[in-house]
């Protein structure tokens, strides 16, 4: 259907597809359908073996085929016009994947995947991250759009998958609502820049902005004014965050885990991709708006978050103030900028999953779920998840030795080379507020008496999973019983955030392959 | 008559949806306003098309008619759990623990 | 040029206010005398015998929903019908491929069970 | 010629790493056995250091973070070969003194105190901005979990405040260096963090001062100095006395070692623009410190507030900035000083508080000396020696700080002087109350044991032996102090004579560029 979009009534060229640049995305979406199908046949086997299996073949076979065409430094058209890959798409793909197979593999023993079946929820999972793809790779507002929704409706429904669970559902319909906003308000700003410039190409949009078009036209800014509002919707960034807390904490939590890891991803590879490179020319308008954002996102977020003792809304608050430093990069606009983004991205998504890895391991065989409470005196009782969570916060924290560190050096030297040194500063504030919260669940965990915790399943969790049907006939107790892979994701993760805190260069280089994608930057 | 009434009119539109999704209660009515707000930006889109003559704006419309169908089945399948079990049908209700 | 889209941005201001004053004239002043009559389905006729506790069944929605759905994917064969000829193969392949996605998704519905009557 | 620095900073964490994973009992001799080997290893240091040697040595210079400009380089010079003896002297002293104790989750415990010593030494060897910062915020983690973990009552609250306090300070750091780093930057340059580099790009005048301003922000919190001390009565209240000898003794130290390594020769035009800020500080900490250690009935706290004072007159010897380096080199000697004098007052308040029924306070105290001579004796020196008693190390130290002063600002130096007789006074009264006067209510009191004496005497002999020979620490700090005083103090020389001097970039005069390759 793209392909029409530059049809005129005359002689149709059919648009040129390079099969091999889409690969991935082929192997997301057909993975998608086939784990669908797995799912139908019932019983044991296929829910709990087949399927993830198949999902995590079909995430780990993409990413494969992304190392395998990554060049660096231009711009490859897969679908002319529509879809191009180049670093910046590819390297911010390789998150979501990563992202999907974290997520698969924390939910393989939650009642997500006994109540609306392993086969649904591992297809909306990869649907979604075929979504983010699209719009990491998208050169055309139509691409934008059609992205984002395929990003977002499988979410709603993911969000209210533990049909259940009131909490669910209410997160799920909330988070329609607002992300239905967000898009519409998006949508409308496409619609003004298509008007303003004539076209859907961000090229054109790029290089009519500022020549054809006045760089002040009214229609430009409104447009671009409501794009970046919708788009701040989707990113939780301040003050169009407010839904964040709510729906993290009513999701079930290994969407939770990939909402916040890879949908933020998505949205700050479509922010980089519509402000840095196609309205570059118009950055003395957007910088200081977006900026305003960016430092409102980071007071917000962090204050917002010293107050709660939910570890799911906290780390959903800590979110939106990361959200604010990621967004300090897009606003410098430099290609160290857009490296810095692409670096703090990277490592904000072992940091995240390694803590959210702790809480569901946590919200299994605590009675408290996901409050703080059930992180007391953790250092004592099971070491290998109390690091992890104790590395995170650092790491979240910003401290040395730890990935964080240089996510913040790198945001800081970024703001004050590209002559934004109050956003670093700025950024610093920001950080030291955090402090307040990420310090205490760690002294939560080791320096609180602690009590012996007699594993036992919370009632909300096993009443129901007595009640599954045959899609998912096992016994809640596999939730209770220890569970290696939640272990193992949490201490991968944390294991990298510390490997990339003290040996950041490789991850560094990449980031530049990645920066050197969007050639516009200045 | 120029193109700036169409614009006008959805903009109008636009504007009413919003205010809708933010004054409203009921699920249902927020759907509704939902869907007036992406029309909204159809019309935009399709005067627009009209303005600079070319069709990528009827095209970009009519895939946003199908993500509309789309979001507004998901919202009901919802509301439809949520009726099943019995839960208060009102988005304020529907938050205990806000921001 | 930009003369003519002036109106559109005095139109959007004006549009939000109308739109937030008329929702909040409504609640302010807008008399409440909720009265038998008005609350009844039907102005004039015989009283309806449905009560207000009604409800259709859950598996009505479900059908509904489904044709909403798969109705409104056929919007994408228009345009393809419109021009088939100047398309040629490489639409018919698309239209062909996005069918059989679309055969997919039924499939799924049907080996659901949501296809059933309950 | 000697042991790589690497391997001296990264022993104790590997000690601390194994004994992580070694059986529960052998975590404290492993750590311990570092530490020794650690203190062998500076022995050597120092010992092989020339008298008047002011170059670099034990160089350690590669590649680390390319993308950022950052380097792994390390250097000894005599600016920091005494304190890197002092870290090393006083870990063993500490953890020895741990090591008479029984701790709950030992392994943790001494893996923290090895990682903490990691983090010190690096901080004190770095030669790379950006190293430092990143070994001087790594300092904080480990104590933030031994005071968390292992401290007294209400130590959650202290650990937290303390951390807070210091990483505020850190973070503006972290912003300066960075601003620092970038702005010093020449056009189409490379961004280089190396010091030596960084002493040759001075950034223009404004710009150091704001940068200077969030620098003194991390270091006088680190100290603490007067205003930014907030965190210490609770977090001194709170350490365990192991942890306390070493947080108190080295920690402090490194604040004022980054003013001289860092601040002073990279931002001299600010360090002259703000001495008199600087300077006032310094003295109200003097006179602060010193009036509420003389208030204090908790053992701890006028030690505490007396190291406020102490760190009072160091800050004055930094900012003295006479030409000769007299204050300066002060400052130094007396770093080593007070770090001496500090670690035995801690322990001797341990043994104290073991007679007194377990009370730290002074009012519980008293009577001690009758039944325990020795003890007595070891804490008589050691107060002597804080009190700068002529004929102890700390005399002189504070002697050449206060000359250092006279010859730039004469009137704060007067004011300042006034300090060492304060210190008489809280030294003496703490002596007496705990050791003399009427035996104290749940008092019973015995001779040194074994263990106390292990951990204490070595430190008294060493300060003894400063003491007789105090020459020995200057003559081998002297020309590294002056060299990073030089273009300051130059500065100033200028100011006073009318004339435009030249800047003479500091701590590059016997060392190859360190700067990335471009």
């Amino acid at each position: 259907m793209i392909g029409a979009v530059h049809s005129q009534l005359g002689p149709f060229h059919a648009p040129h597809v390079d099969w091999k640049g889409m690969s991935p995305l082929l192997s997301v979406l057909g993975g998608s359908a086939a784990v669908l199908i797995a799912g139908l046949f019932p019983g044991r086997r296929t829910q709990r073996v087949v399927v993830p299996v198949l999902a995590i073949a079909a995430l780990i076979a993409a990413i494969g085929l992304t190392v395998w065409i990554w060049e660096p430094g231009g711009v490859r058209p897969i679908v002319a016009g529509a879809l191009s890959v180049d670093t910046l798409a590819l390297g911010v793909s390789v998150l979501f994947y990563v992202a999907g197979i974290a997520t698969i593999l924390l939910s393989l023993r939650s009642a997500v995947v006994r109540e609306c079946g392993a086969g649904e929820y591992a297809s909306l999972l990869l649907g979604s991250i075929g979504g983010m793809v699209l719009l990491a790779g998208a050169q055309n507002l139509v691409t934008i759009f059609i992205g984002l929704e395929l990003l977002s409706i499988p979410l709603y429904i993911l969000c209210g998958s533990r049909v259940r669970q009131e909490h669910s559902l209410e997160a799920g319909l909330k988070y329609l609502i607002v992300g239905s906003v967000g898009s519409a308000t998006l949508l409308y700003g496409l619609a003004l820049l298509y008007g303003a410039t004539g076209s859907t190409s961000l090229s054109v949009i790029g290089h009519a902005v500022g020549t054809r078009v006045p760089l002040d036209d009214p229609l430009v800014l409104t447009g671009v004014a409501l794009a970046a509002t919708g788009l701040a919707f989707k990113a939780s960034i301040a003050p169009f965050h407010t839904w964040t807390p709510d729906v993290y904490q009513g999701a079930p939590t290994p969407v939770t885990t990939f909402m916040a890891v890879a949908t933020k991803a998505a949205a700050f590879a479509i922010l980089l991709r519509l402000f840095d490179e196609g309205l570059i020319s118009d950055r003395t308008n957007w910088g200081p708006a977006l900026a305003a954002l960016a430092v409102a996102s980071i007071v917000i977020g962090n204050a917002g978050a010293i107050g709660q003792r939910s570890m799911k809304r906290l780390l959903a608050w800590s979110g939106v103030a990361q959200a604010g430093y990621i967004l300090a990069g897009v606003v410098v606009g430099t290609r160290l900028g857009i490296q810095t983004s692409a670096f703090y991205l990277a490592i904000y998504l072992p940091m995240n999953v390694a803590a959210f890895a702790v809480v569901i391991a946590r919200m299994r065989v605590s009675e408290r779920g996901d409050d703080m409470a059930a992180l007391e005196g953790l250092g004592r009782s099971s070491p290998w998840l109390a690091w992890p969570m104790t590395i995170a916060m650092l790491a979240l924290a910003g401290f040395p030795a730890t990935a964080g560190f240089i996510g913040k050096f790198y945001l800081i030297d970024a703001t004050v080379a590209g002559g934004y040194a109050w956003l670093g500063v700025a950024i610093v504030i920001g950080s030291m507020i955090s402090l307040v919260y990420y310090l205490r669940v760690i002294a939560v965990m080791w320096m609180s008496p602690s009590e012996v915790e007699v594993p036992a399943p919370a009632p909300a969790r096993a009443s129901p999973s007595r009640r599954v049907r045959s899609v998912a006939g096992w016994s809640p107790e596999a939730d209770v019983r220890a569970q290696p892979e939640v272990a193992f994701v949490a201490i991968a993760c944390a294991a990298a955030t510390v490997f990339f805190g003290i040996v950041p260069e490789p991850l560094l280089h990449l980031a530049r392959e990645v920066g050197s994608a969007i050639s516009s930057a200045l | 008559m120029g193109i700036a009434w169409f614009l006008a009119l959805s903009a109008f539109i636009f504007c009413i949806g919003a205010g809708g999704v933010i004054t409203r209660r009921n699920p249902l009515v927020i759907l509704l306003c939902l869907e007036l707000m992406l029309n909204a930006g159809n019309l935009a889109l399709l005067s627009f098309s009209r303005m600079v003559g070319n069709r990528d704006g009827q095209v970009f419309a009519l895939i946003v008619m199908v993500v509309a169908a789309c979001e507004v089945v998901v919202g009901l399948g919802l509301i439809v759990a949520m009726y099943r079990r019995r839960l208060p049908i009102d988005v304020d209700e529907v938050s205990e623990l806000r921001g | 040029m930009l003369k003519s889209y002036l109106p559109a941005l005095v139109f959007l201001a004006l549009g939000a206010g109308t739109g937030a004053a008329f929702t909040a004239l409504n609640s302010v002043l807008g008399p409440r005398r909720p009265s038998k009559v008005k609350s009844d389905p039907y102005e004039c006729g015989l009283p309806s015998e449905v009560t207000s506790s009604f409800r259709f069944g859950i598996s009505f929605y479900l059908i509904a929903m489904l044709f909403i759905l798969f109705d409104i994917e056929v919007i994408f064969l228009y345009p393809v019908a419109v021009g088939l000829k100047q398309f040629g193969t490489f639409a018919l392949v698309e239209t062909i491929v996005f069918i059989v996605l679309l055969f997919v998704a039924f499939v799924f519905v049907w080996r659901r069970g949501a296809l059933e009557w309950r | 010629m000697s042991v790589p620095l690497s391997v001296t900073i990264f022993l104790p964490l590997a000690a601390g790493l194994a004994g992580a994973v070694l059986p529960r009992g052998w975590a404290r001799w492993t750590v311990l056995a570092a530490a020794l080997a650690v203190l062998g290893i500076a022995i050597w240091m120092v010992a092989d250091y020339p008298a008047g040697g002011a170059g670099l040595r034990d160089l350690t210079n590669q590649q680390w973070i390319p993308e950022l400009g950052i380097r792994y380089s390390l250097g000894v010079d005599g600016l920091n070969v005494f304190l890197i003896a002092l870290t090393a002297l006083l870990w063993v002293a500490a953890t020895a003194a741990a090591c008479f104790r029984e701790w709950d989750r030992p392994r943790l415990f001494y893996f923290h105190m090895a990682l903490a010593e990691t983090a010190v030494l690096g901080a004190f060897c770095a030669q790379d901005l950006a190293l430092f910062v990143f070994f001087f915020d790594l300092m904080l983690v480990p104590f933030y979990f031994l005071i968390g973990s292992w401290g007294g009552r209400q130590r959650v609250r202290a650990t937290t405040k303390l951390v807070i306090y210091t990483l505020v300070g850190s973070l503006l750091m972290l912003a300066g260096a960075v601003a620092l780093g970038v702005l010093a930057t020449p056009a189409g340059g490379h961004v280089s963090f190396a010091l030596p580099v960084l002493a040759h790009r001075l950034v223009g005048k404004g710009t150091q001062e704001w940068i200077f301003l969030l620098f003194a922000a991390a270091f006088l919190v680190k100290a603490p100095a007067f205003p930014f001390h907030g965190w210490m009565p609770d977090a001194y209240r709170a350490a365990p006395i192991p942890v306390l000898v070493v947080f108190s003794a080295v920690l402090s130290k490194v604040g004022m070692y980054g003013f001289l390594r860092i601040v002073v020769p990279l931002l001299p035009q600010a360090a002259q623009h703000y001495q008199t800020l600087m300077i006032v500080i310094a003295v109200v900490s003097i006179l602060y410190g010193s009036a509420l250690a003389f208030s204090q009935d908790d053992a701890r706290l006028v030690v505490g507030y007396s190291s406020v004072a102490q760190l009072g007159f160091i800050l004055l010897g930094i900012f003295a900035l006479d030409v000769e380096g007299k204050g300066a080199q002060g400052a130094v000697l007396q770093m080593v000083n007070h770090g001496l004098v500090v670690a035995p007052l801690f322990l001797i308040i341990w043994a104290l508080s073991a007679r007194a029924g377990g009370s730290e306070s002074l009012g519980r105290m008293g009577g001690v000396a009758f039944r325990a001579p020795a003890l007595a004796g070891l804490f008589l020196i050691v107060a002597l020696a804080t009190l700068a008693m002529p004929g102890s190390a700390n005399f002189v130290g504070e002697l050449l700080i206060l000359f250092g002063t006279f010859s730039t600002k004469l009137a704060f130096g007067l004011v300042a002087s006034a300090g060492v007789a304060l210190a008489a006074v809280y030294m003496i009264r703490m002596y007496q109350r705990s050791m003399h006067n009427r035996v104290g209510a749940a008092v019973e009191s015995r001779d040194v044991t074994r263990g106390e004496l292990v951990t204490i005497a070595p430190l008294v002999a060493v300060i003894v032996a400063l003491g007789v020979y105090p020459h020995f620490v200057v003559a081998r700090t002297e020309r590294s102090t002056v060299r990073q005083e030089r273009p300051a103090a130059s500065l100033e020389h200028a100011s006073e004579t009318g004339g435009q001097a030249s800047v003479p970039p500091a701590g590059t005069a016997e060392l190859g560029p360190l700067g990335r390759a471009p």
